[in-house]
């Protein structure tokens, strides 16, 4: 779990904002329960959506991040407000944990003038420029370049963010993924690039996607920073974030890192799943990352049943009124289809 | 139902009919092979190419890594020795990231090299909206592939034509594009007896008619129809439906034949409208048939607008029966 | 020579021109900066930018590696962040390999988003043919990005909107193509004095006319000006020229009104004819202007080939003064 | 020089056809003739393209390849003529090294229909499938996956041929030649993969392309066998050639070889070469390819003056003779431009 570049990787593991209030026990009891708090929503509210699936009243391609829910909570969790984000169609997890409100989320997906892409972008397309949340996007890869430029505009202008770009392992295959990290590399951009590795794209396992498995190698080939996380173990996922955060502040350069994960549900709602054993999926279900953390949080905060029912119940009382409010929300009149095709001060047409 | 084998007349889906037409592929040549994301194991992004795998094996049916780029060109470099690759492409969306291996290598090579170096490969991909996949699964962009010169470009729009269309683009010697409309999929039809040889340069009269000209192709072709039938039942007006099959070359004989007849003609293109394939086949017809006509000619295309996800904002950004009746009425009136 | 400043009126040619449009936008606004490949160092593979990395340093004057998707892409990202980037891509030809971002990023994002990731990037890049640089270095493309919606595409001709057209694409809040004929760069001219805020929206009527409108754009304006002399001179024809200067949006007024006068046209576009620029404004033009038309829109465009490296098949390939005007008398006569 | 995975290098230096026949010394004191003989005719045909070019006769863009001889010779001396070549717009060498006669080069770079490629190509675009040369290809790493194809199709027919991809430096920055090296060492391809690394990707420098400037390293991490080759000495050059393609045919699947050379001109005709300091120019001079087998053989060989001065003649006579009847080659009639726009029976318009 160490960075295969100690040189250049940074020595101290230290969080930002949050990681400062979390000084005592008591506060790092509290700070867990809070991620336990996320992985729980995201969860619920990705069950949410198989039944607005099923129902049919959430349409289009959905991909659930049920079993990835660690990735979520950690890595957004350490990253602060004044940092950017770029995602993929997997981000329903990556958006909530953002702070965009799952009602507004719930809203996009019903195809609502209220969600949080006034419904033009559906489950894939989320954005939140408020919460510099830049995205959903649905080409694999296509998120990568676009991040870097984020990162250019902050390194040019030496502001202290960071861009973190989330995607997935079968993202490294494309050129994009290439061009991208050389580019940070070459330019030392403030750049993160966190790889969710799930072992599989669609119906295609890693070492069937790529010659060398082992990504982080592939990434320390560019002169990135790299090291693999454990991707179920939320507290370890948000070391390692805050801790490459800093060291990109720091002016380590980019920090690439590789998630461990695994998605418990197909890879999409159309998906019947036909490629992967069972036995392997219960396999990774023993290391459930709300499980993980909660067998820990039992042992050293005194986590019960009961306490854990109320958090469960508290998520999907939230939920549920968010879903109320979110199929509250009017649709976009079909006269202003045409609206942000153009900036209204450009004019162009 | 006849019930009989695979060269008798079936009913069964669009994509039941492409999975047959790759099937007989694969066992009739050996040269022949598929690739592409998914294609093996998962049976194909929607399922065309489901059981292949397992009937034909991981070599000739061959999952690759997300590399557009890299896969399409691979499938450019095992044409050019001599084997006979169908490449799928899950969405032209994506075919962008193989735009350059498609236009400065599988087009252009034959000509650049005097004549050595042919491409004798087939690329298969999902084409258009309407499944509220949002902007960057939806697009129609056939206009760019009927653009450029050295490919042909074919748009099957029904069960028959998704059936009979492959082999003879798997026997032509340049590179095909086959865009397969993602609506059609599950529509079942007869798929007719085998044709034999099949005609990829004609387009084909889907419902003959005196008033008007309906020239479209792929996934409108059903609207197309279907504003025939309204505009015949309450308009007495009686449209002729030309289905392009070829959006590369473009069979202006048929399309012609048909405005010198009805003196009037409507484009249904669920691409964009600037620049998109119904800028051409109008202006062809201008050029060629301008005496003829007693009207301008008419464009019920896509809105130009990615499309978005909401059902009323996807619906409104394509073609629809209503805006085509409306056009052909113009037209007419 | 009036000798005066920057903003004075000068004779200078197309490079000198488009370069110190840009050391005006470097000089103007910090947030502007020039990316893409050996635009520094080397002074850009067509030297319109040399110089401007020492006065202006390797920061604001970025050279790239060979990575046309990932830096277009980094462009997108660092306007989106507020800056003001100009990405040059070397030619149109490798804009290919960053048709993907341009396409389903630049143009997508702020209708994807609901209206809030606006993409204030302008992205330069050479097109077209007449140098013998055979088919990988020649192509006129400009067809693809005229169909993209949420993009403007700008095709200079002059010197002066060389001079002139770069601030105002700035100035846009969405992306602006900018395409810059290769065989445009040696020309030279009088910039005319600092017009003011320029109009990027309208098409310019370069010669008046009354007998037949040549509507051309980038590299073929100077062969339909030489077409209209000829015409004039040798056959009493007296052709209007019309200058598209704007690719996307059309300006359908200019173009509409010149083939209202003159009741007849011929598009001329170096571009591959089937489904190229020209067929989307003869569209509009028998659309707008039908029972104004005494005669069908002609085209006179690039042959549909890979442009050769030989000479004489090279200007076969291309639309010719000959050419134009042929069309034109086919128009009148 | 020795491979960075010995595990998967092959252990001895083998040879193809020529090797074989290259026991005796006298044998390969002959075989160096040939080898300087071929670089000689190679640098005298690229003084050619400057006249002809300064003249206009020659037009486009036409890029050189003096000091990077021992490349050309070096590597397509050591291929066999079953094996496939894939080349750049810098091929000149590679094209006459390959056997296609100057005579046809030259006539392709006059455009005429006598040229290799019938006039359409011109100089960076000779092709002559009758040797499996496919081009000639102006897209920056456009030809590695048609190279990466072309060696599919060996792999499925089980021929034991190998595809030799030439590109340079710059060419590594694409897209394209990270999803080429995966797919290549995913799929086990005969292909190998030359990286003529001339230090310049036009007037960029080697370490302004690149993060990661170690070649090798980039490539070692997509599992391809890899290593790098002094390419200012042929003999090295031909003998890593004939050992990466001896290991290709013993199915160690493919290899990447970094050439390391120089280009003693600008990067094109057209390029006033502002960009590199003269001093490092000459440095490399120092090293001229021809100048290092010749010392050599002076030493070895018993090359003199004489017999080198006997070599530039021949060769100088060849070419001129070569260049005098490509100027009586007919051009191509206006009337046949868009003939093998298709195939003929393929009849498509
Ligand atoms: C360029 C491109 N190619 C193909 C697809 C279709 N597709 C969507 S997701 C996906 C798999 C991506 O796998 P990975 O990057 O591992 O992310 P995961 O879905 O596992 O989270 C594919 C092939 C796409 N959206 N974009
Ligand atoms: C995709 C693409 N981008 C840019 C160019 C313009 N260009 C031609 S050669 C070249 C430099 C290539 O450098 P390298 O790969 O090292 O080969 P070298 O010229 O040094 O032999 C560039 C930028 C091109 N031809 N193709
Ligand atoms: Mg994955
Ligand atoms: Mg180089």
């Amino acid at each position: 779990m160490s960075p295969r570049r100690t040189a250049a990787a940074p020595t101290a593991a230290r969080g930002r904002t949050r990681a400062r209030s979390r000084s005592g026990p008591a506060a790092q009891a509290a700070h867990r329960r809070d991620l336990l708090r996320e992985m729980v929503r995201i969860r619920q509210f990705e069950e949410r959506c198989v039944e607005l699936y099923s129902s049919g009243e959430v349409r289009g391609f959905v991909h659930l991040c049920i079993g990835e829910e660690a990735v979520s909570a950690g890595v957004l969790g350490a990253l602060g407000p004044e940092d950017a984000v770029v995602s993929t169609y997997r981000e329903h997890g990556h958006a909530l944990a953002r702070g965009i409100p799952a009602e507004s989320v719930f809203a996009e997906m019903l195809g609502r003038v209220t969600g949080c892409s006034r419904g033009r972008g559906g489950s894939m397309h989320l954005f939140d420029v408020s919460r510099r949340f830049y995205g959903g996007h649905g080409i694999v890869a296509g998120g990568l370049p676009v991040a870097a430029g984020l990162a250019l505009a902050d390194r040019i202008r030496g502001q202290e963010q960071v861009t973190c770009c989330l995607f997935g392992d079968g993202a490294l295959a494309e050129g994009e993924f290439h061009e991208t990290a050389n580019l940070a590399a070459l330019w030392d951009l403030p750049l993160l690039l966190a790889c969710e590795n799930n072992l599989y794209a669609m119906g295609t396992a890693l070492n069937r996607e790529h010659a060398q498995t082992d990504l982080v190698a592939r990434a320390a080939s560019y002169g990135l920073v790299a090291w693999e996380v454990d991707g179920m173990d939320v507290l370890a996922v948000e070391r390692a974030v805050a801790r490459a955060a800093r060291a990109i502040r720091d002016g380590t350069g980019p920090v690439f890192l590789e998630l461990r994960t695994y998605r418990f549900r197909a890879h999409s709602m159309y998906d019947p799943d036909r490629y992967r054993d069972k036995a392997e999926v219960e396999r990774w279900k023993e290391r459930d990352p709300i499980q993980v953390l909660s067998t820990r949080m039992r042992a050293e905060d005194g986590l019960d049943d009961k306490a854990l029912a109320a958090v469960e119940k508290e998520v999907s009382e939230e939920l549920a009124t968010a879903l109320d409010h979110a199929r509250q929300g009017g649709t976009e009149p079909v006269e202003d289809l045409l609206r942000f095709v153009y900036s209204p001060a450009g004019g162009s047409s | 139902m006849t019930g009989g084998g695979a060269r008798r007349a079936e009913s069964m889906s669009y994509r039941e009919a492409m999975r047959e037409a790759m099937r007989e592929a694969l066992a009739a040549d050996e040269r022949v092979f598929l690739m592409g994301e998914d294609v093996g194991r998962y049976g194909g992004a929607f399922g065309v190419s489901l059981g292949l795998v397992e009937e034909f094996g991981p070599e000739r049916v061959r999952d690759t890594p997300l590399s557009e780029s890299g896969f399409v060109g691979a499938g450019i470099g095992a044409a050019i020795a001599g084997l006979r690759p169908i490449v799928e492409i899950m969405t032209v969306n994506f075919s962008l990231l193989a735009l350059d291996q498609i236009l400065n290598n599988a087009a252009t090579l034959l000509h650049m090299s005097g004549g050595q170096v042919a491409v004798p490969l087939v690329i298969r991909m999902t084409t258009g909206a309407g499944r509220q996949l949002a902007a960057q699964h939806s697009h129609s962009l056939e206009a760019f592939y009927a653009h450029i010169p050295g490919i042909r470009v074919l748009a099957p729009a029904t069960v028959a034509d998704a059936r009979w269309m492959l082999a003879p683009a798997l026997a032509d010697p340049d590179p095909v594009i086959v865009f397969e409309h993602g609506s059609l999929y599950n529509g079942t039809d007869n798929t007719a007896d085998d044709p034999g040889p099949v005609d990829l340069d004609s387009a084909a009269v889907r419902r003959p008619g005196t008033d008007v000209s309906l020239v479209t192709y792929g996934g409108s072709l059903g609207k197309a129809l279907a504003a025939a039938e309204q505009l015949a039942a309450q308009d007495q007006v009686d449209a002729e439906v030309v289905d392009l099959r070829s959006l590369r070359p473009l069979d202006d004989a048929t399309v012609i034949g048909s405005v010198r007849r009805t003196h009037r003609a409507v484009i249904v293109d669920e691409g964009w409208r600037s620049g998109g394939l119904s800028a051409e086949v109008a202006a062809r017809i201008t050029e060629q048939a301008f005496y003829d006509l007693d009207a301008p000619v008419e464009r019920a295309c896509g809105a130009e607008v990615p499309v978005p996800y909401a059902a009323q904002l996807e619906q409104a950004a394509l073609p629809q029966v209503p805006d085509i009746v409306a056009a052909a009425l113009r037209a007419v009136g």
